[in-house]
């Protein structure tokens, strides 16, 4: 994370919707890493923050005569090119929506507004970063791990940056963990890929090891975000958690978003979708 | 150029009350938000007296071509609005509407007492859609209880007020007759129609509170016709709005009789809808308006 | 089984009134309709006393996820309607339910009086959306126009009589409960809501009677949400209508404490649409009724 | 056409929507032939009749968050095949529901209802058919001429069946008078394909050499059939006319597409879309 990003984990989006041409939809075990290139948005979107994404044609149709509204997504990756900055998106085919964002085929549009929201801020120098990402919450993971490899500078060879934890339903969703350039380890529920276990319960080892001397970083369903908010609030370790809920617009127009926190309902898009674990009294109620 | 109520604007496209949140947005996109507006008057979220924290989420549901929100009003109260957000909007590079509501005639009238003198303010929305405590009856469903509220707000406040009404009623045309009567210098419409929807795994109300209000262009047809009949039976200005999502939408509700119109929804789907529709409307109005009957489909 | 006032339906799903012409579907698909008929019963066209030609075309002009009409009841009136189609629709494998509507209560008398001791018929549903000539209101609009027509009619006839309500009404709720307390024995709604739409090249009401009215998945949350209010205001069966086009949507429906549903425009879709439905609603209701909670999003 | 056809130009269709896999997309000029295999539907549909179609996956979010309803469409070939009945079906995007059709690849399913409405009946023996397609209306005149050719039985070398006389726009349209077996005459407004000419002028010197000794089956633009129509009735020639109004259902339950005949509105999808010609007074106002 830049000097610059920490003092503001938030960079401005222009004030429009724009057509971005899908450059490539790629399948990692059950999820898809579409990637298009963005000529007219911000090269430097910051880990946590998101975009909001339509498929440029035949949005609406699908199951319910739906989607209406675009949806929310984490970027995965943002790669700097002459021609713009192609940003990766890591989905789960869910609803209408992903389904239709799954389908895109290369030379498409992908109609965004983004980045929103703001992201992660920096770890205090004595608590060093840990990352924990469930399902296709690791999307903001990798991103932030890309960071924070490319913050260790230039030249340290062998860096592996800092740990990842994964937690997956199944082998094929843990494929995706083939996507992190950093050290990961992997958990899946059913054993079928790494370790037989809850991500949480890693974390809970990790945490242990360095007494607590840690910053978290989460991103996954409202029970795992839950567990970590409780272990890190018993570890007295601080924790940043990337939640999500039903969005409308992504940048505080519908006041739709709210999560309920200790100084009450914040619009997530705006205030989030990074929350400090102490704001919330559960991470259940996103 | 348009005049509304005797107020200059650079163009005829608004925004509807409570769809866009220029200090939050502001944060999202910075002064570029200010360069590029995306409307020609800015109408504020409803304001009340009191602060209102808002409903319990979840807040929206989509729907077919349209959204139900159940946001319930949250904002920071009269003293908040005037002390905090009304500086903040007086930087905006477009005439200020303030919209209230009021659950009594009392509330409204301080509302108004109060909003009205400031000189960022161009202009008074009085959102009705709500429950007036003392009689139980929907303010802008009834005609009589509109114009009371209407009569009593006329005197106090020497900006133009324009009324805004529910689409829920039975004849809106009558309503926004008994406010013009009673001195409204504007009426704005269609707000959202009564929805709900049932979450899927346990079939109970899905929004946090109970039900909500649908918008979007599922109820553009619904609109249209209102904004129609209203336009006839009125001679002041209508500000037409409900599921506008293109110049051509926008046209249409300038064809049946407003003078304005409000975009929404839209807004959700792209922050910059407002300044495209009213690109749209322009380059509309530059062709021949009258290009008689539509071709028939075979060539 | 479906019990619906006394008459034994082999389940909960109808049609919509006007929206399926089984006379007409029989010259289409031919006896195959009847060996697999949609319905469970049949609602008929609504006739009026005298024969109506319709509304000129254009009738039709879709909507996002929806579609107006302005058909203006084209039907051979009473007389034809008893000698050409009675004999006709007393074929199908289901009970008949008789749509009338009458421009005064006298009318409306006259066609329950010989509508209803004919054998063919199960029910009669009074379609109160229109005028009535002698007062100008809206029958179904109003609590007292509806609770007039109903009291009126329920002497003249043993058969059930439901009460098709209107949309386009302040409060719904309060013209059922007039319904029932006057003696109807079960309210159907929402009939389609009033919506217009101008031809993209003129600008002037494409449909040929100017308006018309709304109906399809774009209104189904508008009508989940009166269906719920009825619901909780009566006793007598409410028949819930507007958007259904999946077992789950009439799920949602039966619900919020409907009795019956009804198919109407995604009978356009698939003619086979109400089959499928009773299909599909069957399928879940064998599924455990309460799952709990939605899942969150993330796996 | 078939004997059993001439009784009564109308194959019942199966009560249901199904949905046929899409074979082929083929561009033909500005039009799309779109082929698709009909595994439930009759073999024998008779020319005039019309299908209404959608899209069985994607069927809005097209322009105005349409389509949402079916479309019409006459058939233009029946070939019947061991697995089921091969229908393709001539289409110009001309908006949502057609933009989309035309977008339908092999694979995709197109969900019909059909065969429906009743089509051409056979011409008298005294009056030989003419056919006149102007347009996208060629389509049925397209099948019709294939069944007359057919009709005229096996093991008649060099039969050309009934001459088809068709107008276009320029070039591009008249390519698809390519699809017709049996002889054409092709003509089009611009000059850039076949004769300068209007359909409607060859029409005239047609049935000016055979002394009004015709049956005309026609399709195409309001203008064109009522010009059609008023020729017909000035040389005494009977004209059925396959005419065409907005549809929400296709088989008589929506009242919706009806258009003025001297007896007082008809259904066109039930009591057309074939209208003889001197069942009105004016073929504009479909
Ligand atoms: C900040 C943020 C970041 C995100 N990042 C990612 C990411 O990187 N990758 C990713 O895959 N996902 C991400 N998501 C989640 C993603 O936005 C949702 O999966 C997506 O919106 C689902 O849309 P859908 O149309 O596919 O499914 P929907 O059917 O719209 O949504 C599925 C869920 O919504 C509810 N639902 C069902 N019907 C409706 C309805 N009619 N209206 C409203 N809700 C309904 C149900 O609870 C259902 O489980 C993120 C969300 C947020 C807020
Ligand atoms: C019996 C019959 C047979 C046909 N056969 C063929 C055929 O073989 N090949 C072929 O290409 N076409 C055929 N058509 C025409 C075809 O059905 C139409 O081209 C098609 O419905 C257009 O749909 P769309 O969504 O592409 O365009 P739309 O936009 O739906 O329709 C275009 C026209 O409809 C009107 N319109 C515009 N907006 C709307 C709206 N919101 N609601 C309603 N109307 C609107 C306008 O007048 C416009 O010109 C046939 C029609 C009929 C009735
Ligand atoms: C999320 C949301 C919040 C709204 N809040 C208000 C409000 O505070 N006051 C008001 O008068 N109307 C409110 N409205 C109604 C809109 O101003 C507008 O009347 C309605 O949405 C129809 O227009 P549309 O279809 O373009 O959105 C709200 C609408 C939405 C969708
Ligand atoms: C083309 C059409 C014709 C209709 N005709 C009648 C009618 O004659 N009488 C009536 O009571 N309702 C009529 N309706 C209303 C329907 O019965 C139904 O109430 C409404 O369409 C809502 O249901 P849906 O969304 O499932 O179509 C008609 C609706 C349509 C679309
Ligand atoms: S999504 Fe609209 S305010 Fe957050
Ligand atoms: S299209 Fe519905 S009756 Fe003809």
């Amino acid at each position: 994370m830049t000097a610059e990003a920490s003092a503001q984990p938030r960079t401005l989006a222009p004030p429009e919707r724009r057509v971005a041409p899908v450059t490539a939809n790629e399948r990692i075990g059950a999820y898809s890493l579409i990637t298009a290139l963005d000529p007219d948005g911000p090269a430097d979107p910051q880990p946590g923050q998101f975009y909001m994404l339509a498929a440029a044609e035949g949005w609406g149709g699908g199951g319910d005569e739906r989607p209406y509204l675009p949806r929310a997504f984490s970027y995965a990756r943002a790669q700097p090119t002459p021609d713009g900055v192609e940003l990766s998106f890591l989905l789960e085919a869910i609803g209408p929506g992903t389904e239709r964002l799954a389908r895109l085929e290369p030379g498409e549009g992908l109609a965004l507004v983004g980045p929103l929201g703001s992201g992660f801020r920096p770890a205090a120098e004595s608590c060093p970063p840990l990352l924990v990402g469930g399902g296709i919450g690791i999307a903001p993971v990798l991103c932030l791990q890309d960071e924070l490899i490319g913050a260790a500078g230039p030249g340290a060879p062998g860096e592996v940056g800092p740990q990842a934890l994964l937690g997956f339903r199944s082998a094929e969703f843990a494929e995706a963990a083939g996507l992190f350039r950093g050290a990961v380890e992997v958990a899946t529920d059913d054993g079928s890929a790494g370790r037989h276990a809850l991500v949480t319960e890693l974390l809970r080892e990790r945490i242990e090891d360095v007494g607590g001397q840690a910053t978290v970083f989460a991103c996954g369903p409202p029970p795992m975000l839950e567990a970590v908010r409780l272990l890190c609030t018993s570890h007295r370790c601080p924790a940043q958690l990337a939640m999500e809920s039903g969005m409308a617009c992504g940048f505080g127009a519908c006041f739709g978003c709210v999560v309920p926190t200790r100084s009450g309902y914040v619009r997530l898009c705006l205030d989030g979708p990074v929350l400090d674990a102490d704001q919330l009294e559960t991470a259940l109620d996103a | 150029m348009t005049n509304l109520c005797g107020i200059e604007l650079a163009g005829p496209v608004l925004n509807g009350s409570g769809t866009f949140d220029t200090i939050a947005a502001r944060r999202a996109f910075g002064d570029a938000l200010l360069e590029r507006f995306p409307f020609d008057a800015f109408v504020s979220k409803t304001i009340t007296l009191e602060p209102r924290e808002g409903n319990p989420p979840p807040r929206l549901w989509e729907t077919p071509a349209g959204l139900i929100n159940s946001i319930g009003l949250p904002n920071k109260g009269l003293e908040g609005f005037l002390q905090t957000d009304l500086p903040q909007l007086a930087e905006l590079p477009v005439p200020l509407v303030v919209s209230v509501m009021g659950f009594s005639r009392d509330e409204l009238a301080t509302l108004v007492e109060r909003v009205g003198p400031r000189d960022e303010v161009a202009m008074i929305e009085l959102n009705v859609s709500c429950p007036n405590v003392e009689t139980g009856l929907i303010m802008g469903a009834d005609p009589s209880e509109t114009a009371r509220a209407v009569e009593r707000l006329r005197p106090l406040c020497e900006k133009p007020l324009v009324v805004k009404l529910t689409p829920n009623a039975t004849d809106p045309a009558a309503v926004a007759s008994a406010a013009e009567d009673a001195g409204a210098d504007a009426v704005s419409l269609i707000n959202t129609l009564k929805g709900m929807a049932l979450d899927p795994a346990t079939r109970r109300p899905w929004l946090g509170g109970g039900s909500g209000g649908v918008s979007g262009p599922a109820v553009r047809a619904i609109a249209l016709e209102q904004v129609q009949a209203v336009s006839k039976r009125v001679a002041i200005p209508v500000i037409g709005m409900g599921g506008i999502s293109s110049g051509r939408h926008a046209a249409d509700f300038l064809a049946v009789g407003a003078h304005c119109v409000a975009v929404g929804t839209e807004s959700f789907r792209d922050p910059a809808a407002g300044r495209r529709i009213g690109a749209e409307l322009q380059a509309l109005r530059e062709l021949a308006p009258n290009r008689g009957r539509a071709l028939p489909v075979f060539p």
